[in-house]
């Protein structure tokens, strides 16, 4: 089995036919925590139409197009940012605390994302995804399991994936995920 | 009753075997016993045999709501030892191994006790500490129990891989040579068969539905399928349902029921000369008499009395055993199957007098039940008989739950830091 | 070709010869062959021999129920495996095949002598016996019952063959590609389900591939066949072969094995061998049809005695004809055909031989039309032949009366005692039965899975009814799914439909006490044997399987079970359904061990969790230790260097001026809300409202129960937000308990838990020296004692890199943990290394760290502590918020075995002879009593010491805290070694270095 | 391997992505001192384990992260609802009406 560098260089990690696997560069990564009742006044502060539903993803617009917003959980949110957003999210959200207390907290580096495309990208993620692929939607995303460990998987098109996972349990995965591929090229 | 032996076999062979009799006969129940055990497995058919021989009682019942030795007595590993860490366990275990030896003598029913050594194996620093922990407490209770490197390991059960960069390398083992394996429904057949000569009523098919008790409270019989039976003490000892029986007596236990898996391979010529078991990785292993490699898996994470259990278990149980096995990586796995272990608080059982006068109880053996069959049997005849404990089985009270003097061999092996 | 081959039929390609070995001699066979089928074409039978009594036996079957042709196959070094049914093995140039379980050879077996005594060996007889004298047991008996048991032999190295798992979610799982689920398959689909269909065997059809002469919609079956399954193709149903559904789990999950290599003759490398399949399916159908019993006679094991449902495979798929003189053995119209089907091709059909009076008069006249002598009920006495049958005794049955018997010449015998729907998958699922009285069989009942039974697994019979039944319970499934469907038609000719009787073993006219008629052949199960286990008294199947191992061999029953039960309700005069069904166990055929391992061998085993920091410490030569699934840095030995002279050097070096430490793998919470300091004071001992931000605090975690499950410094950032550490192997279950308070009983607290374990790297240095090399790569803060003491906490810059900086320390020395994101983690190491060099700094791993944390008297929760202590216990109930109302565990601590004097407590060893103690040895206070002894405690830690000077040693002992100077003894094997308890401290107890 | 519904996720999904959390409804005492050392057992040990319809807690643990309480039957395994931390115990008599 293939044994991953640790050092997550951005980049490809793999290329087929069938299927490629991406390093992803790093992005700022809040994790955000509030009751619902908050959520309209968050949405205010960050200027993006926070999202309620588990699994689903909103974007912000204008300067806020690089900031995007997934629901995890009743109470729990995770903002994708740029480090330049970073002050301003902060501040918004300072801002409001007193009023709709929260919990904010980045976790930029305690995960590794990677993007997985291709044909067999969705065959690829049946090799440790216990849930069914297709029963996330396009557009949205899951906090779910992967071989074991806790992972963030988002699909983005029909062949396109990203997944997400605390950073010591990623050699493992990718290493998973790298025989995966070679499986697959040579089916 | 003909008496077991290689001439009996003989003869009987020159008959064409037509004339071995029954080793139970299957009774219906009479209107009242001086006691009754609820559960006809090793248990319950042993603390029956022990009334009988050593206390003179005769008007004894096992009752059962489906067939003797149908329950976990028929579906374990068989796996046999005493190397526990505290006294209370270790001497009851080791009470159970010395009556494991002769056992089969005694019962004139060849239970095939087989002491090939059961090697648990240590797989990183704290597993060392604690594994020494136990051999130095083993050998000052009498107990034997002995440090092996991981090449005296591999010594002693060739099939075992000592790489020094497997995930979870061999970093030593502890041995107890006088543990072992033996036939598990051999026990049960061995003891039903011991108890009927001695007169006891074996009741199958018969399940028990509510423990009775009178305006004193204690006991006065038990309602079955097959109307009400008469009786001043009861026993339970019906494992996994031992909720359930207790239940209706009024007594709530400290005790959950979990789907536990076994699995056998394909028979092979013999290749296992021991048993070895790894808790850091979940793996108990040992080889049957009938060549087929007896593999132990651990409990679903749910409570269950459905007797099934999952495949993700099955899976990582048998990548354990390849972990520290890769020789067995393209043998077969040939038959896996469920039963429902019955586990407290503390991982130890529960094995004598209740609140209730005139009920006993022997429950929470969780997946370790098979090797206290003797001794658990013996011990609880003795307090049953006696109403009060033995010097053996006098720690494992219900009391320890109220007052905190608890046996947590599990906790004792704390995972660490 | 030999003379068994005929030219031209069945599915294997004639052109393509293929050879292999078979113990040791080539065997040239046909692409499509099964070693079975190839030997069979040479005229061999004889591929096994049994376990017990080491018969000769040949092949019985032609699928994956077979008992008998059990081989060992080889493609080369670390790729053998044994017990291999040579009816499923495919060939390919080069296979190494080999028989088992004889010596020196199949033909000639020693071990045959068994035979010979069998009537010492009844069931059960090794529980009567060995017993005298005992001693014998263990040296005599044991090893030789041993020495015989087994039929293969183990593989001896490692495998070299990776394997693969996947999980797969559809519609429509479909168990068995026979006729019935072809058409479940084609319903579902054209309804829009997205169907799966499965099959154990190299190709789809099923019965089909047996039956060519079947007309479907007008077309001979196997060009139906092919245009069915490129239509299903185009439907979109994904057909898997040499697939077995192994086991039927909970709410519709199927656990697939596919066998992808081992049929090829040069596998690709990245081709896994095997792979399972974790299906869950909306519904399921199962197709699997059913299994031909055997009939139970005396001598119906010899060699050359096949399943007529099998010779009929035989033929019809790989062209070979099992014999050239047959007799056929039946209670069932089937075997009729294969009579009528192998006449056709020249083998001479010495006589059918029906059990029933009465039989169809279309088979009578085709049998008279073929010459073939008709013997209707008649039974079997007995065969002959030693290594292939070569004759068999026929008797006419009048009534209850057995007449005299004829021996009729034969080099097979044909036999078949009807058809078993096969229900192991169903079973799996805890699903009833219900007994068939008049086909003396189970059928399936009630079940709570969303799953359909199609075709002959229900009892149908014949291929039109199959395609009919299975065209109807696709569209039911589909129709379940919300899916309007139709069930297609259609219409079979030459469609060879029948029935029969279901029999007990055959009528005989000998001494029953004399005949061994087999049920379970692979383990030498007799009917005698049945009916003596239910004389001595077993009364239910289980038990009776038991004692006689009928139905326990390697076929799991799938010959032997409904054949067993039949003999044993006779002989209990009961109906069979109360004698019960033995439950059919998964996995439906034996099943690799790889491929339950799948992906999780060697490195992937388990997940191997390393820090960021982690290459620096390969690269520098660590020695490694794991710690739950982490990695640690053990010690970083110079060269020659052994583990106790680098922890020894790492000690003095850190003590003497400064050593970096990497604490990544602590477990780290941010507590973040308002209320985050109510809920700090709910879940640990400690008093936290006092606490000031900037400011750090030991913190202590109990379980409800009152003991110690972990502890940490937590430093409070502001008044709202907590960074809590955790012990390494503690950091989920603590974030997991807090998470449960926090839902569960507190939900009204504003305060929210983020891990952030993996967000931070943690460099740990240690040592007078630390400010020193610290303080130039600091910004925006004061590092002085007075501006930063002791337990301090700030946000601050390191080396450019954002930081988050405390003053602890878990040595005794000056020390700072610096926690900067991860992706940083490394290049501030190096940073400070770099710098380090002018104060000789050393880095140090997990060894040292327990050292020094030792000598200054912390614990090691897990080590010193193991889940049985309180902090009272420990030594540290100044940990205790003694005003505080209520904690986790606060309840329990005042229990009276917790309060109750002569507590196991922590105190400190030093040994009088200084020696280094054992971690794990016991304690005793008379070192002179017999064992048992009397212990009081145990060492829970262990080390040299050069800050001491002298060896030093943590223990918990009964009352410990009042024995402190007292004498304990440590009795070791060799010696006892006598100890003074002392406290725990043993170094700077005035802690003047923390403060510098 | 089990298939649940996260009442918070609205999802049915493989067991894989849960933990389960033992007996529901035995809720920690307000002033756990008050209780007598009887009363405590029974809380920390004492548990119903029910052969038939058993209230439990589940975690979605790698998913939305909640506990929450579902009724299942121990002897088929299957369960006969789910519902959030904090809502009333269903009523176990219509439960089982529902499931025939």
């Amino acid at each position: 089995m293939t044994v991953i560098p640790f050092d997550f260089r951005p980049g490809t990690l793999v290329e087929s036919a069938g299927v490629s696997i991406r390093i992803l560069m790093p992005k700022t990564r809040l994790s955000l925590r509030a009751r619902t009742a908050a959520v309209p006044a968050i949405s205010r502060a960050l200027g993006v139409a926070v999202p309620e539903k588990i699994g689903q993803r909103a974007s912000g617009e204008g300067a806020n197009a690089e900031t995007e917003i997934l629901c995890l959980g009743p109470d729990e949110w995770v903002l994708l940012t740029d480090v330049e957003q970073v002050g301003t999210i902060t501040a918004a959200m300072d801002a409001i605390y007193k009023e709709h207390p929260h919990s904010l907290v980045d976790v930029s580096d305690r995960e590794i994302t990677v993007e997985i495309f291709g044909d067999k990208a969705t065959d690829l993620l049946t090799l440790g995804w216990p849930r069914n692929p297709l029963s996330v939607p396009i557009g949205e995303a899951r906090r779910t399991v992967f071989d074991g460990a806790s992972v963030v998987i988002w699909h983005d098109s029909e062949t396109s994936w990203r997944l997400n996972g605390w950073r010591s349990f990623m050699p493992h995965l990718l290493g998973l995920l790298v025989t995966g591929c070679r499986e697959l090229s040579a089916e | 009753m003909t008496h077991f032996s290689a001439l009996s076999l003989l003869k009987n062979s020159l008959s064409g075997h037509k004339n071995w009799p029954e080793q139970w006969p299957d009774k219906e129940p009479k209107a009242e016993y001086d006691v009754i055990v609820v559960g006809a497995g090793g248990h319950g058919l042993g603390c029956a045999y022990y009334l009988a021989k050593e206390h003179g009682l005769r008007n004894i019942a096992v009752i059962d709501k489906g067939w003797l030795g149908g329950g976990n007595t028929g579906r374990n590993t068989t796996i046999i030892r005493s190397n526990y860490l505290y006294d209370e366990s270790a001497k009851l275990y080791d009470h159970a191994l010395d009556l494991w030896d002769g056992l089969s003598q005694e019962l004139n029913y060849n239970v095939m006790y087989s002491q090939r050594g059961v090697m648990m194996l240590a797989h990183n620093v704290h597993d060392v500490q604690s594994t020494k922990r136990h051999i130095h407490s083993n050998r000052l209770n009498g107990v034997d129990n002995t440090w092996l490197t991981p090449e005296e390991a591999k010594e002693f059960c060739p099939p075992l891989s000592i790489d020094p960069n497997a995930r979870y390398p061999v970093l030593g083992a502890a041995l107890q040579r006088r543990a072992g394996t033996a036939r598990h429904d051999a026990v049960a057949w061995g003891y039903a068969r011991a108890a009927a000569k001695l007169g006891v009523d074996i009741i199958q098919n018969c399940p028990v539905t509510a423990i009775r008790r009178g305006a004193d409270g204690a006991v006065s019989g038990v309602e079955t399928a097959r109307g009400f039976i008469k009786t001043k003490k009861v026993a339970v000892s019906a494992a996994g349902h031992t909720s359930v029986v207790m239940e209706t007596a009024g007594v709530r236990l400290p005790l959950e029921s979990y789907p536990l898996q076994a699995l056998v391979s394909e028979p092979i010529k013999p290749i296992f000369p021991c048993v070895v078991m790894s808790n850091t990785v979940h793996a108990y292993i040992s080889q049957s008499d009938k060549g087929e490699l007896v593999i132990g898996s651990g409990t679903d994470q749910y409570t269950s009395y459905s007797q099934r259990g999952g495949l993700p278990l099955i899976e990582h149980t048998v990548a354990a055993i390849c972990e520290i096995f890769p020789i067995f990586n393209r043998m077969r796995m040939l038959r896996k199957w469920g039963g429902i272990v019955d586990v407290t608080p503390d991982r130890s059982a529960i094995l004598g007098k209740t609140p209730v006068s005139g009920l006993y109880v022997n429950c929470g053996w969780g997946t370790g039940g098979f090797k206290a069959t003797p001794g658990a049997a013996h011990t609880l005849a003795w307090t049953v008989a006696k109403d009060e404990p033995h010097a053996a089985n006098a720690p494992f009270t219900l009391e320890r739950f109220t007052t905190g003097r608890l046996i947590d061999e599990a906790a004792a092996a704390a995972v660490a830091h | 070709m030999s003379q068994y081959r005929v030219q031209g039929k069945g599915r294997v390609s004639h052109g393509k010869p293929v050879s292999f070995s078979f113990d040791g001699k080539t065997v040239t066979g046909l692409g499509g062959d099964t070693v079975a089928s190839a030997l069979l074409a040479q005229g061999t039978h004889l591929m096994g021999r049994s376990f017990k009594y080491h018969r000769p036996r040949g092949v019985v079957t032609a699928g994956s129920e077979e008992p008998n042709a059990l081989i060992g196959t080889s493609r080369g070094p670390g790729r053998f495996e044994p017990n291999t049914r040579a009816t499923m093995a495919e060939i390919w140039p080069g296979l190494t095949a080999t028989s088992q379980n004889r010596w020196p050879s199949l033909e000639f077996d020693i071990g045959a002598v068994n035979d010979r005594m069998h009537k010492l060996f009844p069931a059960g007889f090794y529980y009567k016996t060995f017993m005298w004298p005992k001693s014998f047991w263990d040296k005599v008996y044991e090893p030789v019952i041993r020495s015989a048991a087994g039929l293969g032999v183990s593989p001896s190295v490692e495998d070299p063959d990776h394997y693969a798992s996947r999980y797969l979610h559809t519609d429509v799982l479909i168990v068995g590609g026979g006729p019935a689920g072809l058409a479940a398959a084609r319903s579902a689909a054209e309804a829009g389900a997205k169907v799966t269909l499965v099959d154990e065997n190299t190709e789809a059809g099923g019965s089909l591939l047996s039956e060519p002469g079947v007309e479907i919609n007008g077309q001979p079956a196997w060009s139906w066949l092919e245009s069915e399954l490129a239509s299903l193709t185009a439907l979109g149903v994904t057909v898997m072969t040499r697939t077995t559904a192994i086991g039927y789990y909970h709410q519709n999950m199927v656990g697939l094995c596919q066998r992808v290599t081992d049929h090829l003759a040069a596998p690709q490398d990245d081709q896994p061998r095997e792979r399972l399949w974790r299906v869950r399916a909306e519904h399921v159908v199962l197709a699997q049809g059913a299994l031909e019993k055997p009939l139970v006679f005396d001598g119906n094991d010899r060699p050359g005695i096949v399943l007529a449902g099998s010779a009929l495979t035989y033929l019809n798929r790989y062209g070979v004809r099992v014999g050239n003189a047959a007799v056929v053995v039946t209670s069932h119209d089937s075997a009729w055909f294969t009579a009528f089907d192998l006449a056709a091709v020249g083998t001479t059909i010495n006589a059918i031989v029906d059990t029933r009076e009465a039989v169809r008069e279309d088979l009578l006249a085709q049998a008279a039309a073929l010459g073939i002598e008709v013997l209707t009920g008649h039974t079997v006495t007995g065969t002959s032949g030693r290594l292939r049958v070569n004759s068999i005794r026929v008797n006419p049955i009048t009534g209850s009366t057995v007449g005299q018997g004829r021996d009729i010449a034969c080099d097979c015998v044909l036999m078949s005692g009807g058809w078993t729907p096969t229900l192991h998958l169903f079973s799996h699922t805890k699903s009833k039965l219900a007994w068939d009285a008049e086909g003396k069989t189970f059928l399936p009942a009630e079940t709570l899975e969303d799953c359909q039974i199609a075709g002959a697994g229900r009892g149908l019979w014949g291929i039109e009814a199959a395609l009919v039944d299975g065209a109807e319970m696709g569209a039911k499934a589909a129709s379940a799914l919300g899916k309007a469907a139709a069930s297609a038609t259609y219409s079979v000719a030459s469609d060879r439909t029948g029935t029969g009787e279901a029999q007990k073993e055959l009528p005989t006219d000998k001494d029953l006490t004399s005949t061994r008629a087999f049920v379970d052949f692979q383990n030498d199960v007799t009917a005698k044997d049945l009916r003596l286990a239910v004389r001595e008294g077993m009364r239910s199947i289980e038990h009776v399987k038991r004692y006689t191992t009928n139905g326990m061999a390697t076929d799991q029953g799938k010959m032997s079970n409904i054949n067993g039960l039949n003999i044993a309700a006779d002989a209990l005069g009961k109906p069979a359904p109360e004698v019960g069904l033995t439950t059919f166990r998964p996995p439906y055929t034996p099943t690799t061990f790889g491929a339950l391992c799948g992906y999780h061998k060697g490195a992937h085993f388990d997940v191997t969790r390393k820090t960021p920091i982690d290459p620096w410490a390969e690269e520098n030569g660590a020695v490694f230790e794991p710690v739950a699934q982490w990695r640690r840095a053990r010690y970083f030995p110079n060269t020659g260097e052994d583990m106790d002279t680098a922890v020894m050097r790492e000690c003095i070096a850190t003590r003497a001026s400064v050593g970096m430490f990497d604490a990544s793998t602590l477990g780290k919470i941010e507590v973040v809300g308002p209320d985050a300091v109510e809920f700090m004071n709910r879940m640990y001992t400690n008093p936290w409202t006092k606490l000031a931000p900037g400011k750090c605090r030991y913190g202590l975690l109990l379980g409800e129960d009152g003991f110690i499950r972990d502890d940490g410094v937590i430093g409070r950032l502001s008044d709202d937000r907590f960074h809590v550490t955790t012990t390494t192997g503690g950091a989920a279950r603590v974030m997991d308990m807090m998470e449960d308070y926090l839902q569960t009983e507190w939900p009204d607290l504003n305060v929210w838990l983020t891990s952030t374990t993996e967000q931070w790297a943690t460099i740990a240095l240690n040592g007078p020296n630390a400010r020193k090399l610290l303080e130039p790569f600091v910004e925006g803060l004061d590092l002085s004692a007075e501006a930063f003491p002791h337990m301090s906490n700030a946000i601050c810059t390191v080396a450019g890199f954002p930081a988050r900086l405390f003053r602890v320390s878990f040595t005794g020395e000056l020390g700072f943990e610096i926690n900067v994101p991860a992706r940083h983690g490394q290049a501030l190491w190096e940073k400070l290394w770099d710098a380090g060099q002018q104060y000789d700094i050393c880095a140090y791993g997990t060894e040292t760290m327990h050292v020094l944390r030792a000598e200054k008297g912390y614990i090691i929760v897990g080590q010193d502590t193991d889940g049985t202590v309180t902090p009272h216990d420990a030594g540290i109930s100044w940990a205790i918020g003694k005003k505080k109302p209520d904690f986790v565990g606060k309840r329990s601590l005042e229990r009276p075995d917790i309060v109750a004097p002569g507590r196991k407590q922590l105190v400190g060893l030093l040994t009088q002879d200084g020696s280094k103690l054992e971690e794990g040895a016991q304690i005793v206070l008379d070192p002179n009593q017999p064992i048992p002894m009397k212990m009081v405690g145990h060492v829970t830690s262990s080390y040299e010491s050069d800050a001491v000077g002298k060896p030093i040693a943590f223990a918990v002992i009964e009352g410990g805290f009042d024995k402190i100077g007292e004498t304990v003894h440590i009795p070791m094997p060799d010696r006892t070694i006598a100890a003074t308890i002392t406290g725990t401290v043993f170094y700077d107890p005035a802690g003047d270095r923390l403060k510098m | 391997m089990l298939l649940i519904t996260c009442p918070y996720c609205q999802e049915t999904l493989p067991e894989a992505e849960f933990t389960y959390a033992g007996e529901a409804h035995i809720a920690r005492p307000a002033d756990p001192s008050s209780y007598s050392d009887e009363a405590w057992r029974d809380f920390l040990f004492v548990r119903s384990n029910v052969k038939g319809a058993h209230f439990e807690r589940w975690r979605h643990f790698h998913g939305c992260g909640r506990f929450f309480n579902a009724v299942r039957d121990t002897v088929t395994d299957r369960f006969l609802t789910v519902y959030k931390a904090g809502e009333p115990k269903p009523d176990l008599a219509k439960l089982l009406e529902d499931a025939e």
